[in-house]
């Protein structure tokens, strides 16, 4: 352990102004853009999911169209 | 009539399209003079914005001169290949059964000898304005010709990348401006070099190797750059 | 050899195969940094001359590495799209150009903050940070490139092309700046000429440097599969995986 | 000798929209192919690709039977391609222009000649007048003087009656017909309806692609 207490730590032997900007600013773009990709993936596949569903509508038989909502409804309410 | 199988030589293809390139340009005339223009109204500005002081010029003279020139042959590439585009002969030069990166070649050998050359010949002339320490003055003008011959082949790549674009010619400033950097530095140190009586040859040397590198390389990729963006 | 190729290039492949590896990636990516951090912040020691500034360095250094590698990979990835036209490689390109500029954004950044203890200024025309500022310039080119075309295939052509000019570019532009930089100002204190560094500190900037291409391949990963759904959008294989 | 251009599994793709797929075409001495389809639908691109100018994205092309990509230079001497711009600098004039297209291809031509292509296009007196100054149908012709002026067996028409008036369409079409008996062969898009004089191939591009 190079440093003897937690205030010694975020001193950094007095350069905490330096330090902590440098590895605050790495860290938050290593994770936002993490989580940014993580989240664009969830989006994509949530609007194929959509597409998927409007797809499998349009191709169900026109005089099913009451049934058609039902379904519908229910798949948007657990997405 | 036969099919033929080959054609006639390269040369005369050459030829026309330098002889081309020059008419076109000599007969609009009031473009040709926009970069000179351009270069002695920027180092015009400096001392009005620095100070008018001898010595504190000349100390900066050298790199003032390269950047400008560097600015002015910017200002002139955005026009190398768009009016051939929008005419449609653009199209047809691709068409040509003859490498089309010697046609490009002849093209850019036409803007350097129209923008390139007078800016390296007037460069002293502005020199003098600024002071520039005498001796170096030849110096001056050798290193822009040769540098500004490798300018000339690194923007055509950004020009020909461009042509396709309808706002093309800020992005081809991005484009450009990093890569000609090198050519930046060994331009303005060979006249630095010359102001302080150092020893000139290896800026130089260096100038001419980038020249040959661009030469070798650029034909190629400004061909390859205009098979794709004249279909953009 | 085609059939190779091609099937190894084909997006569906990939996205089933980078899907496997993915989540793995992204663990053994928390564990380096994760490690590399608290070895890093905690354990090594304070540099002699530098100080506790000196740790600065742990996040520079492997930013600095990565924005480098970044344009190598985007040049190869650029060169394999334009002679065998395999549209994943052009993915990986799109989306390893804006990566690779934050990270040259991160390299400058921290560059500049480990300046000011160190020089005693926040911006020093020092070669390393000179050349790093120029390759900015060059990823935000091949980025508004891309964006300037109409055409998606356009755009991706034109972008491949600049990346080749630029990544020849790159080397000639390091030896310019460095040329520059000794002619301009004494030898400044810089990494190379230190002595030998002690292994309780390079160690953790191993792992660190290891945790970030770990990082960056997970990234590539997941987000050229978004890129794959984005757009391959209309293909059969792709709507299946909605359902 | 005779020559043939062979198109096999054309395909075009704009953005993950087939244009047109699959497509076979063959041109040979004697034959004229339109074209057809609405905007929007690659008639343009098809010319392109059969014209080597765009990267193929599927299929293959062949010159007298080998692949395009090694006999492009042969090839390439027995195109004539006219797109939708003349191609016409507005600071020469026509003999200037027409000057360079034949340097372009090797040949130095005669004065005499280009003069002589320009009067069956109806642009006599018009020779030395620098083409900014002509009229849009003015600039087609010194294009189309191409045709004339050097003997190529494949010409590629992209729209070409565009901007031409109605004589000037009647001496085209004679064109047209004249260079495929000779043993030529056209292809070409056009909204104009031609007055086929021998065997017309047509291609409808509106069901090709999805």
């Amino acid at each position: 352990m190079a440093f003897e207490s937690l205030n010694a730590f975020l001193n950094m032997g007095g350069y905490a102004p330096y330090v902590w900007p440098a590895w605050g600013v790495t860290l938050a773009v290593l994770v936002g853009g993490g989580l940014q990709a993580v989240a664009e993936h969830r989006r994509r596949l949530r609007e194929l999911r959509r597409r998927q569903r409007r797809a499998a509508a349009d191709a169900a038989p026109r005089e099913a169209a009451p049934r058609k909502a039902v379904p519908r409804g229910s798949h948007d309410a657990r997405a | 009539m036969q099919p033929r199988t080959s054609v006639a030589g390269l040369g005369p293809a050459l030829l026309a399209t330098l002889r081309r390139d020059l008419t076109v340009a000599l007969r609009r005339r009031g473009d040709l003079v926009n970069p000179p223009a351009f270069f002695a109204l920027v180092i015009t500005l400096f001392p009005l914005g620095i100070s008018p002081v001898p010595e504190q010029l000349a100390a900066i003279a050298p790199g003032l001169l390269w950047v400008a020139a560097l600015l002015a042959t910017q200002l002139s590439l955005d026009a190398l290949f768009r009016s051939d585009h929008e005419d449609g002969s653009l199209e047809q030069l691709l068409l040509a059964p003859q490498p089309l990166a010697a046609l490009v070649l002849a093209k850019v050998a036409v803007h350097w000898l129209l923008t390139g050359l007078p800016l390296a010949l007037m460069a002293p002339l502005l020199g003098l304005l600024l002071s520039l320490p005498s001796g170096s003055y030849g110096v001056l003008a050798a290193s822009l010709a040769l540098g500004s011959a490798t300018l000339g082949l690194i923007g055509a790549i950004g020009a020909a990348l461009t042509v396709g674009l309808a706002r093309g010619s800020v992005l081809l400033s991005l484009l450009v401006l990093p890569l000609t950097i090198p050519v930046l530095i060994f331009g303005s140190g060979a006249v630095q070099a010359a102001a302080m009586g150092g020893d000139v040859a290896p800026a130089l040397a260096m100038l001419g190797a980038q020249l040959a590198l661009a030469l070798m390389l650029a034909p190629w990729a400004i061909a390859g750059a205009l098979r794709i963006s004249i279909h953009g | 050899m085609w059939d190779v190729v091609h099937r190894l290039g084909s997006p569906r492949t990939f996205y089933t195969i980078a899907g496997r590896w993915q989540p793995w990636l992204w663990a053994l990516a928390a564990l380096l940094l994760g490690t590399g951090s608290v070895w890093a912040l905690l354990f090594a020691p304070a540099d002699y001359q530098q100080g506790d500034s000196f740790r600065i360095l742990y996040v520079h250094v492997p930013a600095a590495i990565l924005a480098q590698s970044c344009f190598v990979l985007m040049a190869v990835a650029g060169a394999i799209f334009l002679v065998w036209r395999i549209k994943l490689a052009d993915m990986v390109a799109t989306v390893i150009a804006p990566f690779g500029a934050a990270m040259t954004g991160v390299a400058l950044f921290s560059g500049s903050v480990w300046g000011v203890p160190t020089w005693g200024t926040w911006w020093v025309w020092d070669a390393r940070l000179t050349s790093m500022l120029i390759q900015l310039f060059l990823y935000l080119g091949v980025i508004a490139l891309r964006g300037a075309f109409a055409s998606r295939d356009g755009g991706a052509r034109a972008a491949s092309l600049l990346t080749l000019v630029g990544v020849i570019n790159i080397p000639i532009i390091k030896y310019s700046v460095d040329w520059w930089n000794t002619l301009h100002q004494p030898a400044t204190f810089t990494l190379t000429q230190r002595p030998a560094m002690p292994a309780e500190m390079w160690l953790p900037l191993a792992v660190m440097v290891l945790g970030f291409y770990a990082y960056f391949v997970a990234l590539t990963l997941t987000r050229t599969r978004s890129e794959i759904l984005r757009r391959e959008g209309r293909k059969r294989w792709v709507l299946e995986l909605g359902s | 000798m005779t020559f043939r251009l062979e198109a096999r599994g054309l395909a075009c793709e704009r953005d993950d929209r087939w244009l047109f797929r699959d497509l076979d075409l063959g041109v040979g001495p004697g034959d004229v192919v339109r074209i057809e389809g609405p905007n929007g639908s690659g008639k343009t691109s098809l010319l392109k690709l059969l014209a080597g100018q765009l990267p193929l994205q599927a299929g293959e092309l062949h010159w007298n039977g080998v692949s395009l990509r090694r006999a492009r230079p042969a090839f390439l001497a027995n195109l004539l391609y006219l797109g939708h711009a003349p191609g016409i600098k507005p600071a020469l004039n026509a003999l200037e222009n027409l000057a360079w297209y034949q340097a372009l291809h090797g040949e130095s031509g005669s004065h005499r000649a280009r003069l002589a292509a320009l009067e069956v296009l109806g642009l006599a007196g018009f020779e030395e007048v620098p083409a900014a100054q002509l009229s849009a149908g003015q600039q087609r012709r010194i294009a189309l003087a191409r045709l004339t002026l050097s003997p190529r067996l494949l010409w590629i028409l992209d729209e070409p009656f565009t901007a031409i008036d109605r004589q000037g369409v009647a001496a085209l079409e004679d064109a047209l017909w004249n260079h495929a008996a000779a043993g030529g062969a056209v292809l070409l898009t056009t909204h104009h309806e031609l007055h086929a004089r021998g065997a017309l191939t047509r291609v409808d591009l509106s069901k090709a692609g999805d």
